[in-house]
């Protein structure tokens, strides 16, 4: 499938890419479109846009005289429920800055931490387009359908992979009112979507019908299954002090401190667990390329692996996003930028200070982290449970 | 008259869609090559040194060998391949998903090298899978492999990743 | 406690290199240094250091004696001596050696047997070709002295770690 | 560096001792001991070796001789950890070409069992007794004779 | 049993093993049974060096362990100068050992690096594959190459050493003993490495003499062998360094007394330096180089253990039998011993903790 010659190639090629545009590109796309709707006479389509006016062309001749005119509408359209879904704090900002952005900068900082350069000649900024470049790469690639493969879970798992980290997203605010969904229950509603995740790991290892792939998949089971206990202890010092399972309410009430203090023991097991439920090394056991090939992720070539790929490191952001909401005061920060950049730009340290981690440590064997998950974290999450509750009955209110 | 409009058509297709799209998907094929971990004899220990931090084979976008052959598009042979080893790397290369580059690096990977007359040692690997660039050396210094790399990017640069003009040219136009 | 303290000073080592010099040799831009190729001295029967690269035959004072070619016959089996249309007076079948760099494993050895000063090594390294036909050197080619490199740098060490200038 | 060889000639008098009509002495330098010994034999000089200190199994080679149609096996043993460190005991023993059947040393030195399968694989003399003597470096559908031998010549020589 | 049992070929396309395999019997976690698989490397270097005269047979019975090449030439040297009465200069005899412990440096950096990725810690594969680089350039200097030097003749060494290099050598090696402590406290007393590798595939005492370990190996489970000392041969005997000897037996220990012996090296280089005499390099003996019939058996501490060549001539300049005994060949009967009952995930650690290079192994 190198060079494509004939018409037939092309088009089964066109056929290809068209389907993993329209999976991944929409988003980028409708924005555009939704832009220029309002112009035209859009009453049919009232369901789908924010504008319940009409427009008429005077208006659009307007805007053309004028483009400042267009902001009002353009902040109207923001505050919809698409634009949150698909653009702002959604599916396409976390994807650049998740798959391209920090995908380049952890190539170029742990090069720092060897002492090297990383990626410098792809795009003329120190390889910054380096990610692009593999996406396209990839996109281009051929996908190996091994011949004993389960077709349906082949394909689904890593689609299943991707929907669990997007609807992560949905869950973590931003700002103040940057928030795709708000309950009164969210931090848990995240660990219920996480917990989907192993069953995903599962399939696509069974699916793949290779024995590292099997390997890989019990050790993501084992792993996942260990550390989600932890990882919910670790939080619910939080809840106790907050009075809520609001993640909004949770970064209100660190106006005046931030929960990383009082919860220390907290945070270190739920960065712990973190790693853990990313397969970041020091846990990535079920991808650990010296021992079983590439694990679960084996038999998966071209886009397939660069979904999971984009899947992981969306769940990356996601769990670092709610470290940064959970311990670190979430948009909180002097008011010279807007909420949403603090709560990024935390985001980002987060995500720095877990691959120094990665730069530093070696990987761990099953049975050690799986007793290092049940005695030890556990232990600690609850030794911080009960400073929690002390610390509550002491009366201080956050 | 049809010749003429077939010929511009493919003209026309060639420029507007061949051109700019080989250009995309060539750059980022040019810029992602990753080796597959496939280590046939002493070689594989300056192919370690060129993704050192001294050489850093990274700064091309060559990730230091990967995990699993399905996501690879690079293989290098590092060196000789004897004949237990002949039958496996055949395998390796048919399993690794198009497109793919084989970068032969070393003298015995090329000819034999020292072991030109050795009863276990097949005298170069371009018997038995296409090879792209060669590097010679014993074992080559890592700046040749990374000039190696950069050979190979220009072949791939140079290379036509959508070929839709000519292939309407020569089906039509020989028949009209 | 200790285990903690050990954690932390091993990231804190990481942290540490992120301020310490890169060793990278930027290759295409910069060329390492290396100042001379190997040579041999047949009256004290001692090589001089140096680098074993790309071999320099000197036309002028080859004799066509084929010693080279038996000094490598068994080693890698690539210097052919071949016929060249040019007339030098010390080498009366105007026969010279060929090497096939596919085969050469750059041990130095036919330098070491040539008695007349005529065969030895540089600092050329680049050979990579993507022809198997184009790695046979002519003894015209091998008597060009390579390319001066552009942006030569060396090794140096200071206290913030290895690094090229 | 001593060039002297009392040690070593003090040492071998001790094994003459005990096996006077069974071994014969092939050289004595320096810090390097050799005696032949006949394939009957030489599993209770390995074991008497062992006992004075002779504890592991350097190397073992076998060679051809097709001239005297014969094929040599030398077992180089060393001495870990004991006064006898800095000496390499050569033990030798000779077999006929036709059927090269030698008893396998393993029971007494444990890091001989991969030297001997190396031998048996690259010369094919057979050694009684070993847990395990197949293919080890040689590619699975080899066929040829066993490469080591005289006759085995490289492609492209004579 | 069968049903409940899995088995995995590692190699020889596995990140986790190059150049050799594995057949690996699992149940669950735990190893059953283990058969190595060596030869996707066997060139016939033993067949190729009986067609090869004395110096034709340097550049291919160095390439089996080019990471350590000057090793694995010097037992080759020792023994052929015996055999065609070539004895070296002293000052060859420094310079080879200078080469020598270059290239043990050079050898246990590699291991350390691909070591510390078969660990998963990928730090430790770039800091020491990129300083060995140091000491590359050192024996580029003199050797003229980067890894393959054919730097050692019989009747002494190929070519004097420069003037410059003593400086540069000194001050490589006064840089990197002090780079080596921040390898310490990132890799060898890092927490998580500790619990890779500490009580993991341990190799006793008597186990270890029985089963014929070598070298680091060898000294790892505290037995304090080393050629260098047993048998002194070229001038170690003039030059005072120590042994590193660790007790344990396990991963670890190994790891230690690799790590001791960077120290070492490093303090020898800068002994040999300092002691070096001035003369030739090598030997002025002119002619054909003939064997005297008869046999020898050299013996040298290389990087990854004893390092053997038993040459028989028959007074032809060729050799009539050269045996060549490998280190790594021994370790082959190790891995059984300790893989098995092990978990799937120290199969890395343990298998290039023995530091088994299957090119040298298969010859």
């Amino acid at each position: 499938m190198g060079v494509i010659t004939t018409f037939e190639q092309f088009l089964v090629r066109i056929l290809q890419i068209l389907f993993w545009l329209l999976l991944l590109i929409p988003m980028i796309l409708t924005p555009i479109i939704l832009l220029i709707l309002p112009y035209f006479d859009i009453s049919s389509l009232y369901p789908l846009v924010p504008f319940k006016e009409r427009v008429d062309y005077n208006q659009f001749l307007k805007f053309l005289m004028d483009p400042t005119l267009v902001f009002p509408y353009l902040g109207d359209w923001m505050k919809t429920d698409f634009f949150k879904v698909v653009i702002f704090p959604g599916f396409t900002f976390a994807a650049l800055f998740s798959g391209v952005i920090i995908t380049w900068w952890e190539r170029k900082f742990l090069s720092k931490v060897h002492n090297r350069y990383g990626p410098v000649y792809a795009g003329k900024f120190g390889g910054i387009l380096q990610s692009i470049a593999d996406l396209f790469k990839l996109l281009f690639k051929e996908i190996i359908i091994p011949e004993r493969v389960d077709k349906l879970f082949f394909f689904m798992a890593p689609m299943g992979t991707l929907a669990i980290s997007g609807a992560l997203l949905a869950l973590i605010p931003l700002g103040p009112s940057t928030y795709i969904a708000r309950s009164n229950l969210s931090l848990l509603l995240i660990f219920a979507v996480l917990g989907f995740y192993p069953i995903v790991v599962l399939l696509a290892s069974w699916a793949s019908a290779n024995k590292f792939s099997f390997i890989g998949g019990l050790r993501s089971l084992h792993q996942l299954v260990s550390y989600e206990i932890p990882l919910l202890l670790s939080v619910l010092g939080i809840v106790i002090m907050a009075g809520s399972l609001d993640l909004i309410r949770i970064v209100e009430a660190q106006v005046s401190l931030w929960f990383l203090i009082p919860q220390f023991l907290g945070a270190i097991v739920f960065i712990i667990a973190t790693l853990a439920e990313l397969e970041r090394i020091p846990f990535d056991l079920p991808e650990a390329d010296t021992e079983i090939v590439a694990g679960w992720l084996t038999e998966y070539s071209g886009m397939l692996f660069a979904i999971i790929q984009l899947a992981a490191y969306l769940k990356f952001y996601a769990l670092s996003a709610l470290f940064t909401v959970l311990f670190l005061g979430g948009w909180h920060g002097p008011i010279f930028l807007p909420p949403e950049a603090w709560t990024i730009i935390k985001v980002f340290l987060v995500m720095s200070f877990l691959m120094l981690i990665r730069g530093s440590m070696p990987r761990i064997r099953i049975d050690q982290l799986i007793r290092i998950g049940w005695v030890w974290l556990i232990t600690i999450a609850l030794i911080n449970l009960f400073i929690a509750l002390f610390i509550y009955s002491m009366g201080v209110k956050f | 008259m049809m010749g003429v409009l077939v010929g511009k058509l493919s003209e026309v297709i060639e420029k507007v869609v061949d051109e700019p799209l080989s250009y995309v998907i060539n750059w980022g094929r040019l810029y992602s090559l990753w080796p597959v971990h496939l280590e046939t004899a002493c070689c594989s220990a300056e192919f370690g040194a060129c993704h050192g931090p001294r050489f850093d084979a990274e700064r091309f976008g060559v990730l230091e060998a990967f995990g699993s052959l399905r996501q690879c598009d690079l293989l290098i042979v590092f060196g000789t391949v004897t004949r237990k080893m002949m039958p496996r790397l055949k395998l390796i290369y048919d399993q690794m998903p198009e497109p793919k580059y084989v970068i032969a690096m070393g003298a015995c990977a090329i000819d034999g090298g020292l072991y030109f007359d050795s009863y276990n040692v097949l005298p170069g690997i371009d018997k038995i899978i296409p090879v792209d660039v060669y590097i010679p050396g014993c074992p080559p210094r890592p700046e040749a492999v990374v000039q190696a790399i950069m050979m190979l990017q220009e072949k791939i640069r140079r290379n036509k990743a959508i070929a839709i003009g000519s292939w309407i040219r020569k089906k039509f136009l020989k028949k009209g | 406690m200790s285990l903690a303290i050990d954690l932390i000073s091993a990231i804190n080592q990481a942290i540490k290199n992120l301020f310490k010099r890169r060793i990278t040799l930027r290759y295409p831009e910069v060329n390492l240094d290396i100042e001379r190729g190997y040579s041999y001295d047949p009256k004290a029967q001692v090589g001089i250091a140096g680098y074993k690269g790309r071999h320099i035959l000197h036309l002028e004072k080859c004799t066509g004696c084929s010693l080279c070619a038996i000094a490598c016959q068994n080693i890698a089996n690539c210097i052919a001596m071949v016929k060249l249309d040019v007339s030098y007076p010390q080498n009366k079948k105007s026969i010279f050696p060929q090497i096939d760099y596919g085969n050469c494993v750059f041990c130095g050895f036919c330098v070491d047997a040539c008695p007349f000063y005529a065969l030895f090594m540089t600092n050329d390294h680049e050979l990579s070709s993507t022809d198997k036909k184009s790695l046979i050197m002519s003894p015209l080619q091998l008597s060009i002295p390579p390319v001066k490199k552009k942006g030569l740098v060396q090794l140096e060490i200071d206290d913030r770690g290895p690094y090229h200038k | 560096m001593s060039l002297t060889t009392e040690r070593e000639r003090a040492l071998l008098d001790k094994i003459k001792a005990k096996f006077e009509d069974v071994i014969k002495e092939k050289y004595v330098k320096p810090k390097r001991i050799r005696i032949d010994v006949s394939p009957q034999k030489i599993f209770e000089v390995a074991s008497f070796l062992k006992a004075l200190g002779f504890n592991q199994v350097a190397s073992v080679a076998g060679t051809d001789y097709p001239s005297s149609n014969e094929m040599e096996v030398v077992y180089h043993i060393v001495a870990i950890d004991n006064e006898l460190r800095d000496i390499v005991f050569a033990l030798g023993e000779r077999v006929s070409r036709d059927n090269p059947i030698v008893p396998s040393l393993t029971d007494v030195w444990k890091s001989a069992s991969y030297h001997e399968q190396e031998t048996y694989e690259m010369l094919g003399i057979k050694f009684e007794g070993h847990p395990r003597l197949e293919r080890l470096l040689l590619p699975e559908d080899w066929a040829d004779i066993p490469p080591l031998r005289k006759e085995f010549k490289l492609p492209g020589r004579e | 049993m069968a049903e409940r049992t899995l088995t995995l070929s590692i190699g020889p396309q596995h990140p986790g093993a190059g150049h050799f395999r594995l057949i690996v019997v699992l149940d669950g976690d735990i190893v059953v049974d283990v058969k190595p698989d060596p030869g996707y490397v066997h060139r016939g270097a033993e067949k190729m060096a009986e067609y090869r005269t004395y110096i034709q047979n340097i550049p291919h019975l160095e390439r089996p362990v080019i990471i350590d090449s000057s090793g694995i030439l010097f037992p080759y040297v020792l023994a052929s100068e015996e055999l065609l009465d070539l004895p070296p200069p002293p000052r060859a005899q420094y310079i080879r050992i200078i080469m020598a412990e270059l290239n043990r440096i050079i050898s246990h950096l590699y291991w350390l690096g691909i070591y510390g990725v078969f660990v998963g810690h990928t730090t430790m594969f770039l800091w020491p594959v990129g300083d060995r680089e140091l000491f590359i350039d050192l024996a580029q200097m003199i050797a003229g190459a980067r890894v393959t030097f054919a730097f050692f003749v019989p009747g002494g060494v190929r070519n004097d050493i420069p003037d410059d290099f003593p400086d540069k050598a000194i001050k490589v090696c006064n840089y990197y003993e002090k780079r080596l402590k921040e390898y310490e406290k990132i890799f060898f007393y890092n927490p998580l490495v500790l619990k890779r590798t500490q009580g993991v595939g341990i190799l006793k005492r008597e186990d270890a003499i029985e089963l014929g370990a070598t070298g680091p190996n060898l000294r790892g489970s505290g037995v304090k062998s080393d050629v260098r000392k047993d048998e002194p041969y070229s001038s170690y005997d003039d030059i005072d360094f120590e042994i590193p000897v660790y007790k344990d037996g396990d991963c670890w220990s190994r790891c230690m007394v690799r790590l001791g012996e960077l120290y070492q090296s490093m303090n020898i280089i800068k002994q040999a330096i300092k002691k070096m005499p001035s003369g030739p390099v090598k030997n002025a003996k002119r002619g054909v180089l003939k064997g005297i019939e008869g046999e020898a058996f050299a013996r040298t501490e290389s990087a990854r253990g004893t390092m053997a060549y038993y040459i028989i001539s028959d007074g032809k300049p060729y050799p009539y039998r050269l045996k060549l005994s490998v280190p790594s060949f021994r370790c082959l009967s190790l891995m059984k011993h300790l893989l098995v009952n092990q978990h799937v995930a120290d199969i890395p650690a343990i298998y290039w903790g023995l530091d088994y290079w299957p090119v040298e192994a298969d010859k």
